[in-house]
C-alpha cells in the first residue's frame, strides 16, 4: 500500500466564540477528532450537512487554521515541520465561490504568474510559458490572460480559480464544493475537468460536497462527516450500496430521485434539525435524530469501528444495518 | 381551458426597463394549473422564474413591469386588477412562500404575530383571537410547542423552523394556489426532504395547488405531476414529471438530465464522463436571435439562428397537456 | 429735542440696567480679591467698594470709604476718617476691622491674591505673606472709624488701594466656602444672582451711603465675547451698553441713530512693538538708529485712520495725553521712509533684516496691524515672520524674554511713575521691563523722580523721562487706545472712565422710561 | 490602475451628485493649483491701506478687506490653504486609519482588541474637542492644524477599514493567497488593500469636507491658521464682527466654504455609490 | 437587560480611564501657565512671586507621575479638583453648566429629530419625487454649512432683521433663548438624519420581509406601520445616539457665538485661561456624556431589538 499523502491522526478544531464581557466564551467544536488518509492519486470524497466543519477541517489541512489537537502530517512529515512555501507546493485548494474568490482587481496573469514568482521562479518566459500552459489545459485561451475575473462568466472564473490551484504543480488538491455555485448546465463542464486533470497529473482530491450525486461520481473513498466528526468512512460504493450509518441512510434518503420515487423507506429519514456545534447532543451526536435511536446512544458515543475491509462505521448498530 | 383550471397564464410577457432599452426578461410564457395540483417551474438562475411568480402575484416593482399577457384566477383576468381587488387575492387565495427563510420574516416581529396578522388582514378577527389561531397554525406544519413559540422571533429559530413558519403563513388562509419559490434552497439536505414533504402534505389536505418553482429537476418531477422547464426567458418544454426525466424532448433539458450525475449512476454504469453543456446562460441583455439556446445547442441549424421556435403540442400522457419549443425536438 | 434734555436732568428711579462684559465667555470670580480681570470688574464694581475711587470728572484719586485723610509729614503715614454710614448687603455697618481684615486676607500667601501686589505698600505687609506675622503691622484701628496705614515709600496710596482687587469685605461673609457665588459687599447693588457664562443679576441696595443711589431697580450685566452677536443685540435692543471695536465704530458713526449713544475715552492703554533689546532679541534692535527707523518706515497715522477706524490716538511717547507728565509739544515721529532707509544703512542694514514678531489675534494691537505694517516695512527691507500665540501666553512669553519683539498693549496709567518704571534698568523682565531697556539718563530720572516729594518736580522729572523713551524708541510707539461705548438712547448718567470704559459707575447710571427693559 | 473596474462606468452617466460634485472640487482644485496664475495681487504683501474695504465691483471683484487686501485674491490663494488642510488631514486620518485597522482586521488578536479599543476612545472624545486641545498645545498654524485635524478623525477610516477586512478575511481569494504562500504584508497590500479602497476613499472625501469646516470653527474659536496667509475658515472667522457693515469680506469665504464643501460631500456620496454600492448612508 | 448594562459597564471603565489619563497628559505640556490666563488685553500684569507662590500652591511644581496618580486617585472619587481660575471646585462650576447645556442639546436633538426622520421618511416614501429631491438637498447643504455662519445668519435674519427672537444669552432659561441656538445646533444633526433615515428606510422597504408582508395582501400603509417603521428605527437610533452622544463637543461652536452658558463654553473659555482642572472635568463630562447616550441607546436596543434581547 502506498505511503499516505496526507494523514490525519485525531485531528481537532476549536472555536472560541463569544466573548468574557459577552454572554461568556463558549467553545465550538468544528472539527473533533477525525482520522483519515490520503492516498497519492486518490479522490477521497467528504459529505455532510452544513456547518459540520468541512471547510473547517480543509483551512486546517491548508495550514490555514491552527489544529486544537491531533496531527496532520503531508508526505510523511508533519504540517508544523514544513515551511509554508513548501506546504503550499505540496496541497492547494479550489473554493466553492468563484465570484468571491478571484481578486477583482488582478488579472488573470497576475493572479497565476505571483505565486509562480513567490516561489522562486523569477525567469520571465519560463513564467510566462507556465501561465500560459496552465490556462490552456483547464480551457482558457491566451487572450483571456489580461481580463479581469469580472469579465468572465461563473464557469470560466472556475476554471481560473482550478488554475490557480495547479499552478505550483501540488500533490493534493482540495476541492471545497467546486460547482455548487455553478449554473446547473456548467457543472458537468467542471466536473469533467477536475477528472481530467486527475488522470493528467495523477492528482489527490479531497471532494467537499453536498452533493451525493457528484461525490458519488468521482470519489474512490468517502468520508461522511457529522457535527465535526466522521461517522462513516470506506469505498464509495460501500458507502453508497450499503450505508451502516443512520446519517448516511437519511442523506440518500433525502435525495428525490424521480426515477425511484417513495424507494426509500419512511424509515431511513432522519427527523427535525441539525444540533447546533456549540452545544451537541451527548453520546451519539446523531440520536436525537436518529430512526434508531436507543439508551445507548444517549450516554455513550459510539467509535468509529471496522465494518467491513476499509470500511468504518459509528454507530451502535452498525451492523444490525443494511 | 379546462374545467378546474385554477390559474392560468397566457403569452406572460415581463418588461425589464434597462439603461435605454427595455428587454424582456420573461415573452411568451403560459402554463395552466389546476385545482389542487402541483405544478414544477425548473430552470437556472436568472431565467425568470421568480419574476414570473411574482407577476401573478402583482408585485413586480421597477425597473420590471407587466409587459402583456394575461394572468387569469379562476377565470377572472388579475392581471390589471385594483390594487385593493390584489390585496384581496393575495395572501387569502394566493400564497407565497420565499426562498430565504433568513430574510423572509420580520426579524422584529414574533412569529406568531406575523402568522395572525393574516387573519387580522382577511379574516376579519381580532388580535387575541388570530393569535389563538396562529398557535394553531404553528401546530398544524408540526412546530414543537407551539404554544411558546408563537412568542419567539424569527432569529430564535433554525432554518428549517422558520420555513415552517412561512408555510403556515402562506397557508393561514387555505388559498387555492400556493406559490412555492424554491422553498428549501437554503436549507440542509435532510430538512430539505422533510419540509417538501410536509408542503405536499398540507397541500394535499387543503386541496390547495401548488406552483412550485425550483432549479432542481430532480426535486420537482419528484413532487410535481407536471413540470415546466424554462431556459432564458421562455417555457422550453412541459411534460409530466415522469415523462420529463424519462424522454425529455428539448435538447436543453436532456443535457440537464443527462449532464449531472445522478445517484447509483456510477454504479450501474461506471465512471463515465458526464455529458456536458457547451457555453455559458446567456444574460438578458444579449439574448440570442431565434432560439435561445442556439449557441449551446447540439443540434442547432441555421433556422434555430433566425427563427424562435413555436410552441409544439406533444402527445399527451395521461391527458395531461404537453409541449415543446424546438424545431429538432425528440 | 429740549424736553428731552430737560427729562434728562432729572434721574428716574427704577428700571433696568443691561450692561455687557464684553472681554470674556465668563467671569472668573465674583470675590473681587480673587480676581485681576477687567471683565470682573465690571460687576465687582457694583457690588464692592474700595478705600479710593477714580474721579473720572476730575481725572483725579478720591476718597471713597473716608471722608477725609491726613498725611505725615514724612508722607508715609496717613490717617482715615472713615464712613459712618457704609453698610454691607448683610445689613452691618462697616467699620476700619473691616479693612483690616481685607486687606490681611489679600496678603494671605497661601491664596496669591492678586491684589497683594497692592497691599505690600503697607508697613509689615509682606511678613504676613510670607507667614512670619499674623497682622500688618501698618494697620492700626485707632477707633470704629478711623484707621491709621504706614506705607512703605513715598507713593499716593490711592493709586494702589483704588484697584478692584483691594475691595474692603465683611469678614463674616468672606468667610462662607460660598462666598464667591454669594458675594457680599458696600456697593450699590446687591447680588441677586448669577448664571455661569450668561450674566449677573443685581439688585438696588437700599442702604447705600449716596443717598438717593442708585437709580435703577436692577443691574443685569450679561456676557457678551462675540462682537458680531453683541451688535446684534444692541441693535436689537437687548443690550443697554456695548464696547465698540473697529468695525463697529465705523458703522455706528455712520449711522445717525446710532451716532447719538457713543462714548468715546482715550484710556490708559499703549500700543506698541517691544522690542527685546537684551541677548534673546534681534542684534539690529541693539541699535537706536534701526528701532527709530522702524518708528519711521511705518505710517502709523494711516493704520489709525484706515484700518483702526480711528478708534485711537497716534502714540508719541510712551505716557498716554491723559497723564500730568505727557509732553503737548512733542510730535510722533513722521512717516519718513527715506530717512528709515538712511538710518538703516548707517546702522549697518542697508538691505534691511529679518525678524519674527510675536503676536496674538487681537484685532486692535495684534495680527491685522501685522498685516498693515508687514508691506510698509517690507519698502525698507525689514521682513516680518509673525508668530501667532494666544493672548494668555504673551505675557508669559514677553516675561520670559522668548521672543524677538511682540506687539502688544500696556496699561500705562495713572500712575505715571509706575508705568515708567516698566523701563528702569534694575527692574527685572519679569515684572514688566519686556523690553530689557537699560539707559543710565533714564535710569537717574526716575531715581530722582521716587526721591522728590514735590509733585510738580516729579511730573517734571517724568516728562523728560518720557522723552527719553522717545528718542532711544525701545518700541514702536503705535497708538493711544480710544475706548468706544456705545449705549442706547434711555441710558444715563455714563462716564468715560478712562481706565477701563467698562467699569462705570453703577450709582450714577440711570435709566428713563423708554427702556424697553422691564 | 484600474480602479474602477469597466463595468461601473455606464453608472457614472446617471450620478448627478458626482458630476455636480466632481465639478465644484474640481473648480476649488484648480483655482488651488492655479492660484498664482489666476490671482490678481499677492495675497499678504499687497495690503494697501488707502483701498481699504472697497465693496465688490469692477476694479475689486470681490472686494478689499480692512488691510486693502483684493478678497478675491485671497479666495484664490486660501483654496491652497483650505484644500491643504482638507487633503492633508485627510492623508494623514486615512494613513493612520488604515494601518491601523488593515493590521487589526488581518491579524486580529490582541492587536486588535488594542486598535479597537484605541478607536473606541478617539470615537468618545468628541473629534473638535480633541482637535481644539491639540491646537491649544501646538498653537496656530499650518502645521498643527493638520496634525489637530489629522489625528483626531482617523477612527472613521479606521473602523471601514477594519469592517472591510473582516469582511474580505475570508474571501476565496485571500485564502488562496494564503495557500499560495503569499506574506501578510504582501496580501494586504495586493489583495486587500485595492479591494477596499472604495469606501476608504469615499470616507476620506467626505472627512475632507468635514475637515474644512473644522478649520473653520477653530478659526472662529481663536486656534485656527496662523494669519496673515489667508484660509477660507480664518477669513471668514476674521469678518464675522463686520457682517453687518462689511458683508462682502463674510459672504466670499462663507460662500467658498460652502460650496467646496458642498462639492466634496456630493462627490463622496457619488462616489460612494460606485465605489461602495451596498452602503447606505451611514456616517457620524 | 442587566447584564447589557454590566458589559457596557465594563467596557466604558477601561475608556474613561484612558481618556483621563489622555487628556491629563495633553495639558500637562500646555506651554502657557494658568496665572497668564488670569489677565486679558494686557491689562493685568501679574506678580512674579506671586506666580510662584501659587504654582507651589496647587501642586504644579511636582513631578508628573505624582500629579498624574493624585489626578486619578481625585478622580475616582468624583473630585476634580478646584479651578485655577474661580477657585471653586470644578465640579460645582460644570454643575452650573450641565442644565444648560442639557436643554440646548435636547432642543436641538428633537428639532433634528423631528425634522430630520420627518424629512428622511417622506423622501423614502416617494423616491425620486420633488419632496425626496428638495429634502435631500436640504440635507446634503445641511451637512455643508458651516455652523457659526449659519449661528450668524440666523442671528441676523430672525433676530435682528424680523425681530421676532432674542439673539443670544440664555435669558430667564425661556424657550426663546433657546429657539435659534438649537437650531443652529441641530442643523448638522438634522441633516444627517434625513440622510440616514431615508437610507434606512429604503433599506427596509426593499427587505424581504416587506415583500412578505406585500405578498400577505398588506395595503402599504399597513406594511409601513407593522413591518418598516420599527425597522428603520433600530437603524436610525444609532445614529441618533451617536449624534446625540457627540453633541456635547460640537456645541461648543454654538455656545460661543450665542453666549450661551453650557459645558462648551466653559470648556473654550477654560482652554484659553489654561484652567486645567476645569478644562478636564470639561471633556471627562463630554465623553462621559457620550458613553451614557451609547449605553441607553444600547438598552433601547435591548428594548427594540430582539434579537439582541436573547443573546447573540
Ligand atoms: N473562524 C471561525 N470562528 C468560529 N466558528 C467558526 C469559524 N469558522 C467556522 N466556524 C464554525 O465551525 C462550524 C463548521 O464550519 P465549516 O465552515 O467548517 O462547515 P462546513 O461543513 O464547511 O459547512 P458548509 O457546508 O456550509 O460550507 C460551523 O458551525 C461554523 O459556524
Ligand atoms: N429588480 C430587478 N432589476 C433588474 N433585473 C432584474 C430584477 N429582478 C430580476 N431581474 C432580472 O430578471 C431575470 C429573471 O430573474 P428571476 O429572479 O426571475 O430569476 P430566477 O429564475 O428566479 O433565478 P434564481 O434561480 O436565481 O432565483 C434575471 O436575469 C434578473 O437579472
Ligand atoms: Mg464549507
Ligand atoms: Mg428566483
Amino acid at each position: 500500500m502506498a505511503e499516505p499523502l496526507l494523514a490525519l491522526d485525531d485531528l481537532a478544531v476549536h472555536f472560541k466564540v463569544g466573548s468574557a464581557l459577552a454572554g461568556g466564551v463558549h467553545t465550538l467544536k468544528a472539527v473533533d477528532g477525525v482520522t483519515l488518509d490520503v492516498k497519492p492519486g486518490e479522490c477521497l470524497g467528504l459529505v455532510g450537512e452544513s456547518g459540520c466543519g468541512k471547510s473547517t477541517l480543509a483551512l486546517a489541512i491548508m495550514g490555514l487554521i491552527p489544529p486544537t489537537r491531533g496531527h496532520i502530517a503531508l508526505d510523511g512529515r508533519d504540517l508544523a515541520q514544513r515551511g509554508r512555501l513548501e506546504t503550499a507546493r505540496t496541497v492547494q485548494m479550489i473554493f466553492q465561490d468563484p465570484y468571491a474568490s478571484l481578486n477583482p482587481r488582478q488579472t488573470v496573469r497576475r493572479t497565476l504568474a505571483d505565486p509562480l514568482r513567490i516561489h522562486g521562479v523569477t525567469d520571465r518566459a519560463e513564467v510566462e510559458a507556465r501561465v500560459v500552459d496552465i490556462m490552456a489545459k483547464v480551457g482558457l485561451r491566451p487572450e483571456h490572460a489580461d481580463r479581469y475575473p469580472h469579465e468572465f462568466s461563473g464557469g470560466q472564473r472556475q476554471r481560473i480559480g482550478i488554475a490557480r490551484a495547479l499552478i505550483l504543480k501540488p500533490k493534493l488538491v482540495i476541492c471545497d464544493e467546486p460547482v455548487s455555485a455553478l449554473d446547473v448546465s456548467i457543472r458537468a463542464q467542471i466536473i469533467n475537468l477536475l477528472l481530467e486533470l486527475k488522470d493528467e497529473l495523477g492528482l489527490a482530491y479531497i471532494m467537499i460536497s453536498h452533493d451525493l450525486g457528484v461525490v458519488e461520481h468521482v470519489s474512490d473513498r468517502v468520508a461522511v462527516m457529522y457535527l465535526g466528526r466522521i461517522v462513516e468512512q470506506g469505498g464509495w460504493q460501500e458507502i453508497f450500496e450499503n450505508p451502516r450509518h443512520p446519517y448516511t441512510r437519511a442523506l440518500i434518503a433525502a435525495i428525490p430521485d424521480p426515477f425511484h420515487r417513495a424507494a426509500v423507506s419512511a424509515r431511513a429519514k432522519a427527523r427535525g434539525e441539525v444540533p447546533s456545534a456549540l452545544d451537541p447532543p451527548p453520546g451519539c451526536h446523531f440520536h436525537p435524530r436518529c430512526p434508531l435511536k436507543a439508551d445507548i446512544c444517549v450516554s455513550q458515543d459510539p467509535p468509529l469501528e471496522p465494518v467491513a475491509a476499509g470500511h468504518r462505521a459509528a454507530c451502535h448498530f452498525r451492523d444490525r444495518i443494511g | 381551458m379546462t374545467a378546474d383550471s385554477l390559474l392560468r397564464v397566457e403569452d406572460l410577457r415581463i418588461a425589464l426597463a434597462g439603461d435605454r432599452t427595455i428587454y424582456n426578461a420573461v415573452e411568451e410564457v403560459s402554463f395552466e394549473i389546476r385545482r389542487g395540483e402541483a405544478f414544477g417551474l425548473v430552470g437556472e438562475s436568472g431565467c425568470g422564474k421568480s419574476i414570473t411568480a411574482l407577476a401573478v402575484m402583482g408585485l413586480l416593482k421597477r425597473p420590471l413591469s407587466l409587459g402583456g399577457g394575461k394572468i387569469l384566477l379562476d377565470g377572472e383576468e388579475i392581471q390589471n386588477a385594483s390594487a385593493a381587488r390584489m390585496r384581496m387575492l393575495r395572501g387569502s387565495r394566493i400564497g407565497m412562500i420565499f426562498q430565504e427563510p433568513m430574510t423572509a420574516l420580520n426579524p422584529l416581529s414574533p412569529v406568531g404575530r406575523q402568522i395572525a396578522e393574516m387573519f387580522v388582514l382577511h379574516q376579519n378577527a381580532g388580535w387575541s383571537e388570530a393569535m389563538d389561531r396562529a398557535e394553531e397554525a404553528l401546530r398544524q406544519v408540526r412546530v414543537p410547542s407551539p404554544g411558546r413559540r408563537v412568542k419567539d422571533y424569527p432569529h430564535q429559530l433554525s432554518g428549517g423552523m422558520r420555513q415552517r413558519v412561512m408555510i403556515a403563513i402562506a397557508l393561514a388562509c387555505s388559498p387555492e394556489l400556493l406559490i412555492a419559490d424554491e422553498p428549501t434552497t437554503a436549507l440542509d439536505v435532510t430538512v430539505q426532504a422533510e419540509i417538501i414533504d410536509l408542503m405536499a402534505e398540507l397541500c394535499a389536505a387543503k386541496g390547495t395547488a401548488i406552483l412550485m418553482i425550483s432549479h432542481d429537476l430532480g426535486l420537482v418531477a419528484n413532487m410535481c405531476k407536471r413540470v415546466a422547464v424554462m431556459y432564458a426567458g421562455r417555457i422550453v418544454e412541459a411534460q409530466p414529471a415522469e415523462a420529463i426525466f424519462a424522454k425529455p424532448q428539448h435538447p436543453y433539458t436532456q443535457g440537464l438530465v443527462d449532464s449531472l450525475p445522478r445517484l447509483g449512476e456510477r454504479s450501474r454504469r461506471g465512471q463515465q464522463r458526464l455529458r456536458e453543456i457547451a457555453g455559458v446562460v446567456p444574460s438578458i441583455q444579449a439574448y440570442p436571435a431565434g432560439c435561445r439556446f442556439n449557441p449551446r445547442c447540439p443540434r442547432a441549424s441555421d433556422v434555430c439562428l433566425t427563427t424562435a421556435p413555436a410552441i409544439t403540442p406533444l402527445p399527451a400522457a395521461n391527458s395531461i397537456e404537453a409541449l415543446v419549443r424546438c424545431h429538432h425536438h425528440g | 429735542g429740549v424736553a428731552d434734555a430737560q427729562q434728562a436732568q432729572t434721574p428716574r428711579k427704577g428700571g433696568v440696567i443691561r450692561m455687557t462684559a464684553p472681554y470674556a465667555a465668563s467671569f472668573g470670580s465674583l470675590d473681587p480679591q480673587a480676581t485681576p480681570r477687567a471683565q470682573d470688574d465690571i460687576v465687582n464694581k457694583a457690588i464692592h467698594r474700595t478705600l479710593y475711587n477714580w474721579d473720572t470728572a476730575n481725572s483725579k484719586l478720591v476718597l471713597e470709604l473716608a471722608k477725609s485723610v491726613s498725611v505725615s509729614d514724612d508722607g508715609l503715614v496717613y490717617t482715615y476718617k472713615l464712613r459712618d454710614d457704609a453698610y454691607f448687603h448683610n445689613g452691618r455697618k462697616m467699620t476700619a476691622d473691616d479693612i483690616i481684615y481685607s486687606y490681611t486676607r489679600i496678603m494671605d500667601g497661601k491664596k496669591g491674591y492678586p491684589g497683594a501686589r497692592y497691599i505690600r505698600l503697607i508697613k509689615g505687609a509682606t511678613d504676613v505673606e510670607k507667614g512670619t506675622a499674623k497682622e500688618i503691622s501698618g494697620l492700626r484701628k485707632i477707633d470704629d472709624y478711623t484707621l491709621e496705614i504706614t506705607i512703605t515709600d513715598r507713593v499716593d496710596p490711592g493709586y494702589y488701594l483704588f484697584s478692584g482687587s483691594t475691595a474692603i469685605l465683611p469678614k463674616e461673609e468672606a468667610e462662607k466656602p460660598d462666598f464667591a457665588s454669594h458675594p457680599v459687599g458696600l456697593g450699590p447693588f446687591k447680588f441677586k444672582e448669577h448664571i455661569p457664562g450668561s450674566r449677573v443679576v443685581m439688585e438696588r441696595f437700599d442702604k447705600f451711603y449716596k443717598p438717593g443711589k442708585p437709580y435703577a431697580d436692577r443691574l443685569e450685566v450679561l456676557i457678551m465675547a462675540e462682537a458680531a452677536a453683541r451688535d446684534v443685540a444692541f441693535r436689537n435692543k437687548e443690550i443697554d451698553t456695548s464696547i465698540l471695536g473697529p468695525a463697529q465704530y465705523v458703522a455706528y458713526r455712520a449711522d445717525p441713530q446710532l451716532a447719538k449713544g457713543i462714548l468715546e475715552v482715550p484710556e490708559m492703554f499703549t500700543r506698541s512693538i517691544q522690542f527685546n533689546l537684551a541677548d534673546g532679541g534681534a542684534k539690529p534692535f541693539k541699535d537706536k538708529r534701526v528701532r527709530q527707523a522702524f518708528n519711521l518706515a511705518i505710517d502709523s497715522d494711516l493704520i489709525i485712520k484706515r484700518l483702526v477706524k480711528d478708534k485711537a490716538y497716534r502714540a508719541v511717547s510712551w505716557l498716554p495725553p491723559s497723564s500730568a507728565s505727557f509732553d503737548k509739544t512733542m510730535k510722533p515721529y513722521a512717516h519718513d521712509p527715506e530717512k528709515a532707509k538712511k538710518l538703516l544703512a548707517e546702522a549697518g542694514y542697508p538691505n534691511g533684516f529679518e525678524f519674527e514678531l510675536t503676536t496674538s489675534q487681537n484685532e486692535s494691537w495684534g495680527m491685522p496691524i501685522v498685516e498693515a505694517i508687514m508691506p510698509m516695512l517690507a519698502k525698507v527691507g525689514i521682513k516680518i515672520k509673525p508668530k501667532l500665540v494666544e493672548v494668555t501666553v504673551l505675557t508669559e512669553i514677553a516675561m520670559k524674554g522668548e521672543h524677538q519683539a511682540y506687539i502688544g498693549s500696556s496699561l500705562t496709567g495713572p500712575d505715571s511713575l509706575a508705568t515708567l518704571r516698566c523701563y528702569y534698568s534694575k527692574t527685572p523682565r519679569t515684572a514688566c521691563n519686556y523690553t530689557g531697556f537699560s539707559s543710565p539718563a533714564f535710569d537717574k530720572l526716575l531715581d530722582e523722580a521716587g526721591q522728590t516729594g514735590d509733585m510738580a518736580k516729579r511730573t517734571d522729572l517724568l516728562k523728560q523721562a518720557n522723552n527719553v523713551l522717545y528718542d532711544e524708541a525701545p518700541v514702536w510707539f503705535f497708538n493711544y487706545n480710544k475706548a468706544v461705548l456705545a449705549h442706547q438712547p434711555w441710558i444715563h448718567g455714563l462716564q468715560a472712565n478712562p481706565t477701563e470704559i467698562t467699569h462705570q459707575y453703577p450709582e450714577d447710571i440711570w435709566v428713563d422710561a423708554t427702556s424697553p427693559a422691564k | 490602475m484600474t480602479l474602477i473596474p469597466i463595468k461601473l462606468m455606464p453608472r457614472l452617466r446617471g450620478g448627478t451628485s458626482l458630476w455636480i460634485g466632481g465639478g465644484l472640487v474640481g473648480l476649488a482644485v484648480f483655482v488651488a493649483i492655479a492660484a498664482p496664475l489666476i490671482a490678481r495681487t499677492d495675497p499678504v504683501m499687497d495690503a494697501n491701506l488707502m483701498n481699504a474695504e472697497i465693496p465688490p465691483g469692477w476694479e475689486f471683484p470681490f472686494g478689499t478687506d480692512a488691510q486693502g487686501r483684493d478678497i478675491y485674491s485671497r479666495i484664490v490663494y486660501g483654496a491652497r490653504i483650505s484644500l491643504t488642510v482638507g487633503v492633508g488631514s485627510q492623508i494623514l486620518n486615512s494613513l493612520i486609519g488604515v494601518s491601523l485597522g488593515l493590521t487589526a482586521g488581518y491579524w486580529g488578536g490582541w492587536w486588535d482588541d488594542f486598535v479597537t479599543a484605541l478607536t473606541n476612545l478617539m470615537l468618545a472624545i468628541p473629534s473638535l474637542i480633541f482637535a481644539l486641545a491639540i491646537m491649544a498645545i501646538l498653537g496656530p498654524g499650518l502645521s498643527s492644524l493638520l496634525m489637530a485635524l489629522g489625528l483626531t478623525a482617523w477612527s472613521y477610516s479606521c473602523r471601514i477599514a477594519r469592517a472591510q477586512v473582516l469582511s474580505l478575511k475570508s474571501q476565496g481569494y485571500i485564502q488562496a493567497a494564503r495557500i499560495l504562500g503569499y506574506g501578510d504584508l504582501r496580501i494586504m497590500f495586493t489583495q486587500v488593500l485595492p479591494n477596499i479602497l472604495g469606501p476608504l476613499i469615499v470616507i476620506a472625501t467626505l472627512g475632507m469636507g468635514t475637515a474644512i469646516l473644522s478649520e473653520a470653527a477653530l478659526s472662529f474659536l481663536g486656534l485656527g491658521i496662523r494669519p496673515p496667509f489667508p484660509s477660507w475658515g480664518s477669513m471668514l472667522s476674521e469678518a464675522r464682527d463686520q457682517i453687518n457693515t462689511v458683508p462682502w469680506l463674510s459672504i466670499f469665504p462663507g460662500v467658498a466654504i460652502f460650496l467646496t464643501v458642498l462639492g466634496l460631500n456630493l462627490l463622496g456620496d457619488g462616489l460612494r455609490d460606485i465605489l461602495d454600492p451596498q452602503s447606505t448612508t451611514r456616517r457620524s | 437587560m442587566l447584564l447589557v448594562l454590566a458589559r457596557r459597564l465594563a467596557n466604558v471603565v477601561p475608556t474613561l480611564v484612558a481618556v483621563i489619563a489622555l487628556v491629563f497628559l495633553l495639558f500637562s505640556v500646555l506651554p502657557g501657565s494658568f496665572i497668564s490666563g488670569m489677565g486679558e488685553d494686557g491689562r493685568t500684569t501679574i506678580d512674579p512671586a506671586v506666580m510662584e507662590r501659587m504654582r507651589k500652591e496647587m501642586g504644579l511644581d511636582d513631578p508628573l507621575p505624582e500629579r498624574f496618580a493624585k489626578y486619578i486617585a481625585h478622580t475616582a472619587v468624583g473630585d476634580l479638583g478646584k479651578s485655577f481660575r474661580t477657585r471653586e471646585p470644578v465640579t460645582y462650576l460644570i454643575g452650573q453648566r450641565i442644565w444648560p447645556s442639557l436643554k440646548l442639546m435636547f432642543a436641538a436633538m428633537a428639532f433634528a429629530i423631528v425634522v430630520g426622520v420627518t424629512l428622511g421618511f417622506l423622501a423614502a416614501l416617494r423616491p425620486g419625487s420633488l419632496v425626496d429631491t428638495v429634502s435631500m438637498v436640504a440635507a446634503i447643504s445641511g451637512l455643508s454649512l458651516s455652523q457659526f455662519w449659519f449661528g450668524l445668519m440666523l442671528m441676523y435674519l430672525f433676530a435682528l432683521t424680523l425681530q421676532w427672537l432674542p439673539s443670544f444669552g440664555y435669558g430667564d432659561g425661556g424657550i426663546m433663548h433657546l429657539i435659534l441656538p438649537a437650531i443652529a445646533l441641530g442643523v448638522g444633526p438634522m441633516a444627517l438624519l434625513a440622510r440616514t433615515t431615508r437610507a434606512a428606510v429604503l433599506d427596509v422597504l426593499n427587505a424581504d420581509f416587506v415583500r412578505t408582508a406585500r405578498s400577505k395582501g398588506m395595503s402599504e400603509r399597513r406594511v409601513v406601520e407593522w413591518h418598516v417603521l420599527r425597522n428603520a428605527l433600530v437603524l436610525v437610533i444609532t445614529i441618533i445616539g451617536l449624534q446625540f452622544g457627540s453633541l456635547m463637543g460640537q456645541a461648543v461652536v454654538v455656545e460661543k457665538l450665542f453666549a450661551w452658558p453650557g459645558v462648551g463654553s466653559l470648556l473654550i473659555d477654560s482652554v484659553f485661561q489654561r484652567d486645567m482642572p476645569a478644562v478636564q472635568g470639561c471633556i471627562l463630562l463630554i465623553v462621559l456624556f457620550f458613553l451614557a447616550i451609547n449605553t441607553l441607546v444600547d438598552i433601547a436596543y435591548v428594548a427594540i431589538d430582539p434579537r439582541i434581547r436573547y443573546g447573540r
